[in-house]
């Protein structure tokens, strides 16, 4: 550890824009989540639960915001005063954007969250002091904060249900932040595997668990790198271009008949995940 | 109105200040009670909130940062005066700095130091809070140097120690007339090995101005970039509300505001407390109290310099925060602190306020309330209002834990200020006769003779 | 200034990793002393072929008991059914007295409550089937060796004993060395002449120049993600 | 191997592996497990038990009926995720929030974990013999009669033990109770289609239309019709289906609708005669009954404007085939049974029959078929028991007492039994009031087979089975326990089955050729069984008899309002939390519901505009008032919601259950009105009118959105656009 160490190696450690010499390569692990196909049944939001060790924080914590869903589905109505909501509801998976440029990235003063190669936004649990300046400078605020000690608290993890826990993933105590992780431990599994074997990732080897459970596929996640991967196909009918900050469908004139976004484009956090707008019947 | 009588004896000023280090009225001892009180109050709190976890802070997602933040800001900005006054007045010659630098100094160290404590009440995880310092360690891993927070914490820490060594160099020839007024005891002790063997050659009078010269040059600069860097905490973020340009120069001037506001109380109950009132004079005080006017003035300025810059930029988002802020949950506050900062200082310009100590004190202390509250209305309504819809106004009212921690804040710098103050002479001896003999000096040239009464002083 | 302070300090730093005086960690007491030196120390020196055990090693490869290690994240310890499966042929020391009270957690069909060694903190994951998989099957190089630049000697050990001090900074350090990358196998197709080695470093592709003997290398993975999660 | 015996009980041992310790550690200071010094090993291990490497069972998800296939996750011996097993046509891989959760069923603390007998107030722990021993002395002259079984929906070999042992005391009187049951419909479509349960092939529709049909949340098998919504959104030929629900109370699929319409509570048959007018396709006998029903008339009683009723005829006309869905919110009424077979007429006259409306699968074994559950059972139950008629009560996994109306008085008749026996999993409402408690292994750790009422493809069985050792070691399975009983009755009969894994496996390898086994032989087949978790036999299926039925519909004109009870209170059932027997499991209570975003909590439903009449805002406490009770809970106002009903969701208000389930909201069975469907004698859980009354009390309601509510204040986070802006065959 010395000084020569910190001044050749930063660059690499804390760069991973979306700049032309470093393309992402071999993996770049993105989402497209079509608004279309999401019912808004919030299995995904139970899966992660489930496979990511979140704790139930209880009634009187939720009041209070410090609920730990990683993944929310936000439910958004018309605004223009309708006297019913005669199109539905807006249903909107939010989770960690995995932002290639991110904001939370360069504020964190120990480097808790870092960017790796293969495109995700990392968060290490043991490293973070839990100052919460990522959280603050997050756009989407997908982060979530570990208020108390859950392990400890009452009726978290009582005995027996302690036995559920996911032991690929750290559990969190007081005073960590924690977010969406594109379920980084079967990712990394699925790398190791694959490098064991001297070949990429197939697409369709791993699935988050949001995206495993979803009844109507409204998740589509992989390697954005390979063009086989559906994401890949997706993100390019959509003319999404991951370092972009504005798209070609947003230039067309009079609109474009592509419904592929990202949220707050324009902040160029570059985030990971494209959203495909909703669609409704204009013959009813 | 002179700054300070001419006629005052050498040998008196010792003996007064030096009586400040024996008997304080009551009131001192009443002051101190409380200091200790709402710092024990405060350790409380924060025992509580280290063992439960930072949500009985009433925190939550995604308002991350409360009170601490605010009330950080509001220290550091505090501190800023005491360099304002030791310092860049030093450096102007302006001479009615003199009796109350050392004070306002003092205030400096001790604010820094409270403000660094906030820093720590803040972490989630204080007990490892040493990952953010930079050190060879054995997991091989440096601190982000990207983060202005990182900048932050080391600003402070250079700040605090440049201000220490500041006040401590500052004190040693009075020291020396402490040490040389003992007879005998701890005290004695303290002040013979603080006082670094100062006999007052001119030998060491030169080395002592030359040293003195260049940490208040020093100083100067390092001031106003610790506060900058506490503005580039907001400022380089990305979010509505933190992300505006002129960030550095506002907190800049609302630092010195504060701090200014905070000298004119801090003045007042030391004049009183230990009886200073031949040094600490009301022609003094007009001046500190014009040029907090004037510093209350250019801050209003920089606030209508945000206003119109965000009115007039296409940022929807920060305008919406903007009117969120004049109309929201958090109106009130807003507009008080638009009360407090920007029309209270009115009062200054009144003539006859400008001495009338019970007027100046109230005042004093609502700029003070005013500063307090525009910290908090930079740091809150963003996170109530950001980019972010669904997540906006979680009805996040900081818990009785968070407030018995900012009040805890406050019992622990009085605490410190005011040992200090008995402690340690908080009128600069050798300034004051400086500034008496300057005085003479200023007669004498406009051919007024005045007898000089001055016995043989120490020095 | 106190920064200034530290990057003078931080210059003068080693660039070795910093080990304590404890790192080793203690020598642990376990249920049974089992003695690595019999299973996997060398053969009698004197005489290859004797393989009385008196006499020296076994030789015994890590991996025929520590299955665990090729194939999971977690090396493991090998079930009791392992040890029983070959001593239940060895009558010579049946009545030696670790050999007795293997038996006898046996015959109550009680799991050996053995002692934590080499105990990670909990937040770390160490990937012993990665390891293995680059630096003894891709790459080919003894066992012994390959287990052993992190668990020391252990063919020369009774119970084991930490040898190495096991930080992070102890870790990194060999991630950050250039390891000599060896192409071997067929070149997949589309693949590069690298051949099957080609997604070995998700990191960092081996080095364009090489090395003084003219071989690729490359460095360890330097992802926090990879061990923490 | 030393045991190479095929057992699967040996391995599934909690074993608290090395990784174990890292599942419960945190970081630094907080770790669970700390200062553990030993490293567990096994004694014996399967080749492919590999610590650190987690291995997958299949068996089926049993949170609800509709038999999703699920594949276990079990690292060191225990369950930690189940996810959907591909191989299942119904559900295909995937799993609803609903069905994740049943770990935290399993793993609840708060499960029954010994046998209890009653000793006044409180509960005594007995062993299983004496608890066996004391059912056989009760039954001990007791008339056949004289006993009813109580239970869910059954069907697999549990459901042929339970009617072996009926027979074996002579007892006929099995009555099949789901609080939340399409029964109504199953009525009408056996009406209409000659089949209870058709096959509905959303995918293959281009229109559809859904009476209150809540088919993505809740509705018959939600997870197989999310999949054929996906499929129907992707569209036939490029063109996305267009979904238009008509409802009272917005739920899940009206949420998604293209088209969600606020119809009058109870005119929903009045809407599709409308509709059937409008179209103007009908002949003879249709065109009769609906000549009356111009756009007009329609659009006033159902409140539906007249230029939506024409857009909708003209769709339905122009692209077909379509699907027309009569739902819970249709049935729900004194004319249930009308307005659902008005709704239906709609596929006949669309012709719709056979085309999406196709013949359902035929279960080749009719006794492993499931026993539907209905509520009008519960009804006949209850006057039975008012009248004294039973001496033993079996409860088998029902909590009639939650959710039986009020006026039922169930819990007090329930007491007129002279013994009552609960086979639970928790102390619920239902155990509490029993003499005697039996507790019950979770599914994940009992052997079953399961075949769902709702058929995908093919028939198939589901096995179910233990993805772990038993948790507490005095839980027992149903199978087991029903085992014990029948044997106390035949000895002789039942004495080669030492459990009921062993009934089971002779049951399955006797018609082992019948379920495509002809070629493995016994302990293939059976691992093959096993390890597919299902066993899908050959499609067959029929053809429906399609007739266009207008006989005896006859819709009753809109009701007035009441003027002291001016509001209809609908009971909604979430996809949550469904009838309430998840209620204690915390991932469920903690998933905001998908409309509101309220978790932890009851609200009550009502529209802004009523809402301003009655003077009331978000988070006032008001007091619900029917004809049978009053209750109180926070209000929500929320727009998806007819103006002259309000909504109360079903599930919470447990007095009893677990730390997670009691205390947390209202019961709105509480407060329902016992009124009944004309023809089926269903409970008619929409025909409860009440008033409201402000408590002055107001609280925060706890909820995920903000209190901007569902706007994006111009920010464009979620975005919609119309199908005439897009271009959806390019899409991959």
């Amino acid at each position: 550890m010395s000084v020569t160490n910190l001044l050749d190696n930063w660059a690499a450690v804390r760069h991973f824009h979306p700049i032309d010499d470093k393309p992402h390569d071999p993996y770049k692990w993105a989402m497209a989540i079509d608004l279309d196909a999401c019912i808004g049944c919030n299995a995904c939001a139970v899966a992660c639960y489930a496979e990511n060790n979140l704790p139930v924080v209880g009634r009187e914590k939720f009041q209070h915001g410090q609920v730990m869903h990683w993944m929310r589905i936000e439910r958004y109505w018309n605004e223009d005063d309708r006297e019913f909501p005669d199109q539905g509801a807006e249903f909107m998976p939010m989770m960690c954007q995995q932002c290639e440029a991110a904001p939370c990235e360069t504020v964190c003063p120990v480097g808790a969250t870092n960017h790796t190669q293969d495109g995700l936004n990392s968060q290490i649990y043991n490293r973070c002091i839990g100052s919460r300046y990522c959280s603050a400078n997050c756009p989407y605020k997908v982060r979530y904060f570990n208020w108390y000690d859950y392990p400890t608290t009452d009726n978290v993890w009582p005995a027996e249900m302690n036995y559920q826990l996911n032991p690929d993933v750290t559990v969190r105590g007081k005073g960590v932040m924690e977010k969406c992780t594109f379920c980084v431990q079967r990712l990394r599994a699925a790398e190791v595997t694959a490098k064991g074997e001297g070949r990429i990732v197939r697409e369709g080897e791993v699935q988050t668990a949001c995206q495993q459970s979803c009844p109507t596929n409204a998740i589509s996640f992989g390697n954005l790198v390979d063009p086989e991967s559906r994401v890949h196909k997706q993100w390019k009918a959509q003319q999404v271009d991951l370092a972009k900050d504005e798209q070609e469908k947003d230039k067309q004139e009079g609109g474009s008949d592509l419904r592929g976004y990202r949220i707050f484009e324009d902040l160029r956090a570059y985030p990971s995940v494209m959203y495909l707008e909703r669609v409704r019947e204009s013959a009813v | 109105m002179k700054d300070i009588r001419e006629d005052i004896a050498w040998a008196k000023i010792n003996q007064d200040v030096m009586k400040s280090l024996e008997n304080p009225r009551p009131l001192y001892w009443v002051i101190l009670f409380f200091a200790v009180l709402t710092f024990g109050i405060g350790i409380g709190c924060e025992v509580y909130q280290y063992q439960m976890g930072m949500g009985v802070a009433n925190l939550d997602n995604p308002h991350v940062w409360g009170l601490y933040i605010a009330t950080f800001i509001f220290w550091i900005g505090m501190s800023h005066s005491g360099t304002l006054l030791s310092a860049i007045l030093h450096l102007m010659h302006a001479d009615w700095r003199k009796p109350i630098y050392r004070f306002a100094e003092a205030m400096t160290t001790f604010s820094l130091m409270t403000a660094g404590l906030f820093v720590m009440v803040h972490l989630g995880r204080l007990w490892q809070f040493y990952y953010a310092v930079p050190y060879p360690n054995e997991r091989w891993v440096w601190p982000n140097f990207q983060s202005p927070l990182l900048w932050d914490a080391m600003a402070i820490f250079t700040y605090l120690s440049s201000s220490v060594l500041f006040l401590f160099v500052g004190m040693i020839p009075d020291l020396a007339i402490a040490r040389d007024n003992m007879h005998s005891g701890w005290r004695k002790k303290l002040y013979t090995l603080l006082a670094l063997g100062w006999e007052g050659t001119d030998r060491q009078w030169r080395n002592f101005r030359v040293t003195y010269l260049t940490i208040a040059c020093f100083l100067i600069p390092l001031a106003v970039s610790v506060h900058s860097i506490v503005a580039s905490d907001f400022g380089m973020s990305q979010q509505p509300g933190w992300h505006v340009t002129s960030f550095p120069p506002y907190f800049v001037a609302g630092a010195l505001y504060s701090g200014c506001a905070a000298i004119i109380t801090l003045f007042i109950i030391l004049r009183y407390v230990f009886k200073f009132e031949d040094y600490m004079t009301l022609p003094i005080l007009k001046k500190i109290v014009r040029l907090t006017f004037a510093i209350a003035m250019v801050w209003t300025y920089l606030n209508c310099v945000e206003f119109a810059s965000v009115w007039y930029s296409h940022d929807a988002v920060s305008k919406d925060l903007l009117i969120q802020k004049m109309t929201g949950p958090y109106a009130p506050f807003w507009w008080a602190m638009i009360f407090c900062g920007s029309i209270v200082p009115l009062v200054f310009a009144i003539k006859r306020f400008q001495t009338n100590i019970p007027v100046l004190f109230a005042t004093s202390l609502l700029l003070n309330l005013g500063m307090w509250l525009e910290r908090w209305m930079i740091v809150s309504p963003t996170f109530s209002h950001g980019y972010y819809p669904w997540t906006w106004d979680h009805d996040q009212w900081p818990s009785m834990i968070q407030w018995g921690i900012v009040f805890g804040s406050f019992g622990w710098f009085t605490l410190l200020f005011m040992v200090f103050c008995k402690m340690f002479p908080s009128v600069s001896m050798y300034e004051v006769k400086e500034m008496v003999y300057h005085r003479t000096l200023h007669l004498k040239n406009n051919g007024t003779a005045v007898e000089q009464t001055v016995e043989q002083g120490v020095h | 200034m106190l920064a200034g302070f530290l990057m003078a300090v931080a210059c003068h730093a080693a660039t070795e990793p910093l080990t304590t005086e404890d790192a080793l960690g203690p020598q642990i007491q376990q249920p049974i002393e089992f003695p690595h030196y019999r299973h996997a120390g060398n053969r009698n020196p004197v005489d290859p072929t004797n393989s009385d055990p008196t006499k020296g090693g076994m030789e015994i490869n890590c991996q025929y008991c520590h299955t665990y290690a090729r194939r999971s994240l977690t090396a493991g310890i090998p079930p009791l059914q392992k040890c029983i499966g070959c001593h239940q042929n060895i009558p010579s020391v049946r009545d030696k007295p670790r050999i007795v009270e293997l038996f006898k957690y046996w015959d109550a069909k009680k799991a050996i409550p053995w002692k934590k060694v080499h105990d990670l903190p909990d937040f770390v994951r160490f990937n012993h089937e990665r390891h293995i998989k680059r630096f003894i099957e891709q790459q080919g190089r003894p066992v012994q060796e390959v287990c052993g630049y992190c668990h020391g000697q252990v063919k020369e050990m009774t119970t084991a004993r930490r040898q190495k001090p096991i930080t992070m900074g102890w870790c990194v350090s060999c991630h950050m060395k250039d390891h000599v990358v060896v192409a071997k196998g067929e070149i997949p197709e589309g693949g590069t002449p690298l051949g099957k080695q080609d997604y070995w470093y998700t990191f960092q592709k081996p080095q364009e120049k090489k090395n003084a003997e003219g071989e690729l290398t490359a460095k360890g993975p330097n992802d926090c993600w990879l061990c923490h999660k | 191997m030393i045991d190479s015996e095929f057992d699967r009980r040996d391995f599934l041992k909690v074993l608290g592996w090395g990784g174990a310790a890292v599942a419960l550690s945190g970081c630094g200071n907080t770790s669970i497990e700390d200062g553990k010094e030993t490293v567990v090993s096994y004694v014996q291990a399967k080749d492919y038990v590999i610590p650190g490497v987690a291995v997958y069972f299949n068996s089926t998800c049993a949170q609800c009926d509709a038999g999703c296939s699920i594949t276990g996750k079990i690292r060191e011996g225990r369950v930690l995720k189940l996810e959907g097993n591909p191989e299942s046509p119904i559900n295909r891989g995937k799993l609803c929030g609903l069905g994740q959760a049943s770990v935290q069923h399993h793993y609840n603390p708060d499960r029954v974990r010994e046998p209890l007998l009653r000793k006044g107030d409180k509960g005594e722990t007995i062993s299983w013999e004496k608890a066996y021993g004391l059912i056989n002395e009760k039954l001990a002259g007791v008339k056949g009669d004289e006993i009813a079984f109580l239970t869910g929906e059954m069907s697999g070999h549990q459901k042929v033990l339970l009617g072996n042992y009926m027979d074996s005391l002579g007892s006929g009187n099995h009555f099949v109770y789901e609080a939340v049951a399409p029964a109504v419909v199953r009525a009408a479509n056996l009406k209409a289609y000659g089949v209870e349960m058709p096959r509905y092939r959303i995918d293959k529709a281009k229109v559809m239309l859904s009476f209150g049909a809540d088919f993505l949340g809740t509705w018959v098998s939600p997870v197989h019709f999310a999949q054929q919504y996906a499929a129907f959104r992707k569209g036939v030929d490029g063109q996305r289906g267009v979904l238009i629900q008509a409802e009272s109370k917005m739920t899940l699929t009206g949420a998604n609708a293209d088209r969600w319409l606020a119809v009058r509570p109870g005119t929903e048959g009045i809407l599709a005669l409308g509709i059937i007018n409008a179209l103007g396709i009908a002949t003879g006998d249709v065109a009769e009954l609906v000549k009356d029903y111009d756009k007009a008339r329609v659009s006033r009683d159902t409140g539906v404007e007249p230029s939506h009723i024409d857009k909708i005829a003209a769709i339905l006309r122009l692209r077909s085939p379509s699907l027309v869905l009569a739902g819970s919110a249709a049935e729900g009424y004194v004319h249930g049974m009308q307005n659902a077979e008005a709704i239906n007429l709609l596929n006949h006259v669309l012709g719709n029959v056979g085309k999406t409306i196709e013949a359902p699968v035929s279960v080749p074994f009719p006794q492993l078929a499931p026993s539907k559950g209905s509520t009008a059972s519960l009804k006949k139950l209850n006057d039975d028991l008012a009248s004294g008629k039973y001496k033993v009560l079996f409860s088998i996994a029902t909590n009639p007492v939650f959710t039986a109306p009020a006026s039922y008085k169930f819990g007090d008749n329930m007491a007129k039994a002279g013994f009552k026996v609960a086979f639970a999993h928790y102390l619920d409402e239902t155990a509490l009031q029993a003499d005697l408690v039996l507790p019950l292994d979770s599914e994940m750790e009992d052997w079953g087979t399961h075949v769902p009422e709702y058929l995908a493809d093919a028939a198939q069985i589901n096995i179910q089975q233990p993805l772990m050792e038993r948790l507490h070691a005095n839980t027992r399975g149903m199978g087991d326990i029903l085992l014990a009983l029948v044997k106390q009755r035949k000895p002789e009969e039942y004495k080669a089955f030492d459990d009921y894994y062993g009934f089971l496996r002779f049951a399955m390898l006797q018609n082992k050729n019948a379920l495509g086994g002809a070629e493995k032989d016994d302990d293939n087949f059976w691992n093959d069984t096993l390890s597919n978790g299902i066993v899908k036999l050959s499609p067959a299926s029929g053809a429906l008899s399609a007739k266009a039925d207008v006989g005896g519909i006859k819709l009753p004109a809109p009701k007035e309002a009441d003027k002291q009870y001016p509001l209809r209170l609908i009971a909604s059932v979430t996809s949550n939390l469904r009838d309430g027997r998840h209620t204690n499991q915390p991932w469920i209570q903690e998933s905001p519901d998908p409309l509101t975003t309220i978790v932890w909590d009851s609200w009550v439903e009502i529209h802004p505009k009523k809402a301003a009449e009655l003077g009331v805002v978000e988070g006032d406490i008001v007091k619900v008032t029917s004809r049978t009770g009053s209750i109180s809970a926070q209000v929500y106002l929320f727009p998806g919601i007819h103006p002259e009903a309000v909504s109360i969701p079903i599930g919470r208000g447990h007095e009893a259950m677990g730390r997670y389930a009691k205390g947390y909201g209202v019961n709105p069975f509480s407060i329902m009105d016992a009124v009944f469907e004309r023809e089926t004698g269903e409970l008619a859980m929409h025909e409860t009118n009440v008033n409201i009354a402000k408590t002055g009390q107001r609280v925060i309601v706890v909820k995920d959105e903000g209190p901007v509510g569902g706007k994006q204040m111009g920010r464009r986070v979620a975005v919609s656009r119309s199908t005439d802006q897009v271009d959806l065959s390019k899409e991959v």
